[in-house]
């Protein structure tokens, strides 16, 4: 625990001058430090690891990559300011939860504890590097114009494949978490931060490290296991798996502390009134996400932590010649890798049943029942993982088991969408942008689903597992289901953070582009895995050129189409800048009652909350929340042992 | 359309609404549901070249017949919603506000829950019962056997970076570049890799079995069509992974015999250097120094 | 974008809240910490049935008891002498003689586990699964246990800096518990999972 | 919102990186012909010696003027018959799978080692093979003995030092590109030998152009 804090002293400092600011902690002495730390530790581990036999080796000297990064991170941290505090403890300093918020525009490039500006941090970050997976892809699309490995080295090619799949999976699984639920959570529960704001700040940073460090990869000849990392290939490799080993533990550590904040968030820090059933779903979808990250991403820490050390000191923990098993790191990866996608899936569940309501002016219909359905996939992701390992012959007799409990989670998936067809009966549906989106995410993830179900099923999954067919199937529930909830929440919540509304013409434009190129994508790519299409080659079955020329041709399209989005953002948010005014889509939600962009300290006074956010169409509805009521002292009802705290 | 009038009145509007939404799906079931079995069905891979693959092309029709529905009753409901409940104009009006209603909710959820039931007894029987495993590996102590599995033809299928080997302890443990395997008969697959990881996927023939090191992964299939069959690595297994592919052929008892005779002379020096024939071959993680 | 706002002083967070968050927080981090372990926990007994090629544990490879039962014992009473010093802070009356035993003994744990690494074992981290379970577990362990040592050194410095100087801006034994309530949870945990590394690496043979 | 402007010059930069990485590729090397014969002329060291990794085992061809070329891209012309000449430097370390220790594919199913020809070796004394699996071709080179004098450990290697000649010749099929590799576990310092050089094009694995 490097959080143990008590009593903040909230008194707002003055603004430092511009000297304090250009020799304080920032980003730019985190890069300095970074470097420098990157390059004394690595000979300090050539030092050490010297007399390992698998070290000897000048060209090969994990142990030295690993020791660099250990001081990469730590040069980074210190640069940006992380350790100031912890140390300031260990003397006995008194405690405080305020750092970094009165730098001005130096906030977005230091520690700073203002959970909006962490969110803004966020968002840059992943859209930076879902950009550079997604020019991986359009890269990938390019090879895969020819049925052989001609345009791009074969072996370079599984670097490109596994790059991308790596920072997909490493930045959407903090894509929704790390943006929209730190900047989003603390306003919809009614609170002024987060429960640990510099565990926030720690988090974020934590994950654009991890991003360049992955790509540092290919400075290190490249990784060729794709985002799944089975040993004991993994174990063969060369150093560039060691930076995937490495970022992607950092983004374990990040997802843990994200998670866990956005919980103990949630359960101390609501506002008077606030009680469980009046939480909004979205709230509901981040605390079930969260719990995934919590449990799940340990294991990935700990079985990336063993095949680290395969690699730099010599144990055998996948090693079948001497006492390890490859199948350890299968159980332990699934472990996490199935919540994972889950993951990757109840944070859109969330977004679009919170924008639902809002442009079809009906109440959720069905809220608690949405809830149980959340939880209902939360719980079940932790009991499928096998089924990743269907034929790879690892506990084959409990093969019915595993495809039973498969097939049980489409029954809480089909709970979300009643929920989403009942709000939709009878309702005044406005086609805004957001609203594209979300019944977009419906029309995806219904076919991932209804895929998903053939490779549920073993004799299916015969044919199709390890196919083109689980890519697409993948492919249709994160891409299609993720991120376009993720835009469409992109599109709604960006006028309460900047003030400034999205266009809406251009925005449908990019939303038509973006979901007819997507399936165009996507759909072929079921034939291709059923024709016996193996995923993560360079070169496949002449038969089959012109459909991946096809694939290939509308997956630039659908790259096209979110330089639609990109030009959006620029258009609106730096050229013409109309301001959208408080509430643009008359929500009825709590953080639409603030004005935006929000203030820094959210509230004035901490609002007493009258009822959940779905009143729509309730004649004398009460309003959503009283402002102006005499302070009462944040989280009152909150931590009282009917809170469900203690 | 008079979406504002039939919203206006309730319960009778929810009438009308479903019995229309009803009816359309009604429709389109009994369009495509046919074409679904009847004319897109055949094609749907894999082939018919084994029993395994049989069963396997049976559970694909199969689950695309079960799916359908579902697909329209999804598609129909937004779509209709979508185009009826739409509210055009400027003005933001408020919808009714309906609560969930709890007997539509258990409806739905005892309708899932057999669904989802019954596709998991159809795939156990499957798997188990009638294919022997669909062709899948099963680890080294296979549950679902043949009947005469006694009788099968035993081959050992070696996975190695990167290419596939195969031994045929049936006739004097002789090592093969290639596969062939005689029609009509019950063939055990060994499946195991002397590196990382592969997994051997017969295509046509619908086994797939992944090969790891230390493990002797087990599959069944029992080809019936005289024919060749791609065989293909689906597991990442490095550089070539994509170029592990090679051509099996399935032939007559009588064209067997000659060839694995054929081979046993051809290979006859070689042979005498392999280690004796096992399950598992531990590769060692030496670190040659050069 | 987000400085624009009218310059409000909020009233201030009523403590309980930090309290609260610290302790939710410290139960959701040792939740995480546990599932580590029971990575750990798993891979042992894996590995065991596992046995592959008979190189799970060969007979040459058994760990240093001697080591093993002083790290345990060490563990407890420093946890046990936290638990004092806690009652101590409840209680209203400083303990940092208890806080500075509890500190030491934490360190004890380090320096312990270091020595076993160079002198205690006499096998190497490529002797087969059980000893790679062994190295890679007690290095996990200890890399958690820092934490324990980080967050015991913070209280005893902040009760001795608020002893000294009465009024350390706006610190006082009241101020502490949430601290020490929230570093119990996270140092029984640690105790816990230290009972079973060693029921696991040292004691099942 | 000068952020998003810093990040899309980073995004350039990184893609540019990448892009540049991923179109490394070694040259393309064709055969010799000498008076009407085609011929392809190999050799391997156990240490390539140079920068960016002088401990990598790997093979070199060489051209009409007899220079050596760090490639293993090789152009072949299409339905012809093709003498190969490797000159092996290294020592032998055995073979994964001792099946690899047959020779197959060949002219007559034999290639000459220093001058006599053998249809299969011992598999102890493989230090590599010249494997094209897509054309069923795989010749093992025996080793050089460990204690013969004047070894040689750094490319490109002068036939006056200890090496075995391997020869063997085999028809060439139609025009496409098939990948040739090594089947020996000979990457030192990688874990069942088969990192590094083994999975880089340009060392111990490469392709045929048959045009």
């Amino acid at each position: 625990m490097s959080t143990i804090e008590s009593t903040p002293t909230t008194t707002p400092t003055k603004a430092p001058t511009f000297r304090e600011q250009l020799v304080g902690f920032h980003l730019i002495w985190g890069v300095v430090l970074a470097a420098v730390g990157y390059f004394v530790c690595h000979w300090l581990g050539t030092k050490v690891g010297g007399h390992i036999d698998s070290q000897s080796a000048t060209d090969q000297d994990d142990l030295a990559v690993f020791f660099g990064f250990l001081g990469a991170t730590l040069g980074w941290l210190i640069g940006l300011g992380f350790f100031n505090y912890p140390l300031s403890r260990m003397l006995g300093r008194p405690a405080s939860l305020v750092e970094g918020e009165e730098y001005g525009v130096w906030r977005y490039f230091r520690l700073c504890t203002d959970h909006k500006v962490v969110a803004i941090q966020y968002f840059v970050a992943v859209l930076f590097f879902f950009g550079v997976g997604g020019l991986n892809a359009m890269l990938i699309r390019g090879e895969l114009t020819s049925d052989n490995a001609t345009f791009i080295p074969a072996g370079n090619y599984l670097t490109l494949v596994s790059l991308h799949g790596t920072m997909m999976l490493m930045m959407m699984s903090a894509g929704v978490l790390g943006p929209l639920g730190n900047y989003l959570v603390p306003l919809m529960i009614g609170a002024r931060r987060m429960a640990f704001p510099r565990v926030e700040s720690l988090t974020l940073w934590l994950t654009v490290l991890a991003g360049f460090v992955l790509i540092s990869a290919i400075f290190l000849g490249g990784f060729p296991t794709g985002w799944t990392g089975y040993v004991p290939l993994s174990v063969e490799a060369r150093a560039g798996m060691d930076a995937y080993l490495f970022s992607f533990a950092l983004i374990g550590i990040s997802l843990c502390l994200v998670g866990l904040n956005i919980i103990a968030t949630v359960m101390t820090m609501r506002a008077p009134g606030m009680y469980w059933n009046r939480i909004p779903v979205f709230v509901w979808g981040m605390l079930t996400t969260s719990i995934l990250a919590v449990l799940a991403a340990p294991v990935l820490f700990a079985a990336l932590y063993m095949a680290a050390l395969d690699r730099t000191v010599e144990t055998t923990f996948f090693l079948a010649s001497n006492g390890g098993s490859p199948f350890l790191w299968d159980n332990l990866f699934w472990f996490f890798g199935h919540p994972e996608v889950y993951i990757l899936a109840l944070p859109g569940f969330g977004i679009v049943l919170e924008i639902l309501p809002v442009f079809a002016r009906k109440p959720l219909w069905g809220y608690r029942v949405a809830v149980a359905g959340m939880f209902g996939v939360a719980l079940l992701s932790f009991m499928v993982w096998q089924h990743h390992l269907f034929v790879s012959g690892i506990n084959a007799n409990l093969r019915p088991f595993y495809m039973f409990t498969t097939e049980l989670i489409s029954i809480p998936t089909g709970i979300i969408f009643l929920i989403g067809m009942g709000t939709l009966w009878r309702a005044r549906i406005r086609f805004t942008v957001p609203m594209l989106f979300a019944l977009a995410f419906f029309f995806n993830f219904l076919i991932g689903g209804l895929s998903g179900v053939y490779l549920s099923d073993v004799p299916s999954d015969v044919t199709t597992h390890g196919s083109y067919f689980v890519m697409a199937h993948f492919h249709y529930t994160i891409m299609g289901g993720l991120v376009f909830a993720t835009i469409g929440g992109f599109y709604y919540w960006l006028p309460k953070i900047t003030g400034y509304k999205l266009d809406e013409t251009l925005g449908k434009i990019h939303f038509w582009m973006m979901f007819i190129f997507f399936n165009l994508t996507f759909f072929p790519l079921f034939a291709a895995g059923l024709l016996g299409m193996p995923r993560r080659v360079s070169n496949y079955n002449p038969s089959l050129h012109a459909l991946n020329v096809f694939v290939s041709i509308s997956a630039w399209c659908l790259g096209l189409s979110l330089l639609g989005l990109l030009a959006n953002i620029v258009w609106t948010q730096l050229l013409v800048r109309e301001p959208a005014g408080p509430n643009p889509w008359l929500s009825k939600s709590l953080e639409w009652q603030l004005p935006s962009p929000v203030p820094a300290y959210n509230f004035e006074r901490i609002p007493v909350i009258n009822s959940a956010p779905y009143s729509y169409g309730i004649p004398d509805a009460p309003p959503v929340a009283d402002f102006g009521k005499p302070a009462v002292l944040p989280g009152g009802p909150a931590i009282t042992p009917e809170g469900g705290v203690i | 359309m008079s979406a504002v009038g039939a919203a206006a009145n309730g319960a009778g509007a929810d009438v009308r609404h479903g019995r229309r939404i009803l009816i359309i799906w009604v429709i389109a079931n009994v369009i495509l549901v046919p074409i679904v079995i009847w004319v897109v069905g055949p094609h749907i891979p894999p082939y018919h070249a084994s029993r395994q693959s049989t069963e396997q092309h049976n559970v694909n029709v199969v689950l695309t017949a079960l799916a359908t529905p579902v697909l329209l009753m999804i598609w129909v409901y937004f779509g209709y919603s979508i185009a009826v409940f739409r509210q055009r104009g400027a003005e933001v009006v408020d919808g009714p506000p309906l609560e969930g209603d709890p007997r539509i909710q258990i409806t739905w959820l005892v309708a899932t829950t057999a669904i989802v039931l019954a596709l998991a007894v159809y795939g156990t029987v499957g798997l188990l019962g009638s294919s022997n495993g669909a062709g899948g590996g099963q680890g080294p102590t296979p549950l679902a056997k043949p009947a005469n599995a006694a009788g099968a033809l035993q081959v050992q299928v070696i996975g190695q970076q990167w290419m596939w080997t195969f031994r045929w302890p049936g006739y004097g443990g002789v090592e093969t570049p290639y596969l062939v395997l005689p029609v009509n008969r019950e063939v055990e697959f060994h499946v195991t890799s002397i590196d990382v990881a592969h997994s051997f996927w017969a295509y046509e023939l619908g086994v797939k079995a992944d090969a790891i090191p230390g493990n002797d992964n087990v599959a069944f299939v029992k080809p019936t069509q005289v024919r060749s069959f791609q065989i293909r690595c689906a597991e990442l297994c490095g550089l070539w992974h994509g170029h592990m592919n090679t051509t099996g052929r399935v032939v007559r008892q009588a064209a067997f015999n000659t060839w694995i005779a054929q081979a046993r002379v051809r290979y006859r020096g070689v042979t005498k250097q392999l280690p004796p024939y096992s399950h598992v071959y531990y590769p060692v993680p030496d670190q040659r120094a050069s | 974008m987000s400085a624009s706002a009218a310059p409000v002083v909020p009233e201030p967070e009523d403590p309980r809240l930090v309290a609260a968050n610290l302790v939710v927080g410290a139960r959701l981090f040792a939740s995480a910490m546990a599932f580590v372990f029971m990575s750990f926990v798993f891979a042992f007994f894996y590995l065991k049935a596992v046995d592959s090629n008979g190189m799970w544990r060969p007979a040459h490879v058994s760990p240093p008891q001697g080591y093993g039962i002083a790290i345990l014992i060490c563990i407890l009473a420093a946890a046990a002498a936290f638990e004092l010093a806690r009652r101590g802070l409840a209680s209203g009356t400083g303990s940092v003689s208890m806080l500075a035993l509890a500190l030491g003994l934490s360190v004890a744990v380090v320096v312990l586990q270091l020595i076993e690494y160079l002198a205690g074992v006499d096998f190497g981290a490529d002797g087969g699964g059980y000893a790679s379970v062994f190295y890679g577990w007690t290095a996990m362990f200890l890399a958690f246990w820092l934490g324990a040592v980080y967050s015991v050194e913070t209280l005893l410095a902040t009760s001795m800096r608020s002893a000294r100087e009465a009024q350390a801006a706006g610190t006082t034994i009241e101020t502490l518990r949430p601290s020490a309530d929230a570093t119990m949870v996270y140092l029984y945990s640690c105790a816990g999972i230290a009972v079973v590394t060693w029921v696991l690496l040292y004691l099942i043979k | 919102m000068g952020i998003l402007v810093a990040a899309a010059v980073v995004l350039v930069a990184v893609v540019f990186y990448i892009a540049d990485f991923l179109s490394v590729a070694p040259p393309v090397l064709a055969a010799t012909t000498s008076n009407g014969a085609t011929n392809l002329t190999l050799q391997t060291v156990a240490s390539y010696g140079h920068a960016p990794d002088p401990d990598w085992v790997t093979y070199l061809g060489r051209d009409s003027d007899g220079n050596w070329h760090h490639t293993t891209v090789y152009q072949l012309p299409a339905h012809t018959l093709v003498h190969v000449t490797i000159y092996n430097f290294d020592g032998a370390s055995g073979l994964r799978n001792p099946f690899l220790a047959q020779i197959r594919g060949t002219q007559g199913g034999v290639a000459s080692v220093n001058g006599k020809p053998v249809s299969v070796i011992d598999q102890d004394d493989a230090s590599h093979t010249f494997t094209v699996p897509d054309l069923g071709i795989s010749v093992p080179l025996p080793g050089v003995a460990d204690n013969a004098p004047n070894q040689c450990s750094v490319a490109p290697c002068s036939l006056s030092m200890a090496h075995q000649t391997i020869r063997f010749s085999f028809v060439t099929p139609g025009p496409g590109t098939y990948r040739w590799q090594c089947f020996v576990p000979c990457a030192a310092s990688f874990y069942y030998g088969f990192g590094g050089p083994m999975q880089t094009i340009g060392w111990m694995s490469g392709w045929l152009n048959i045009v």
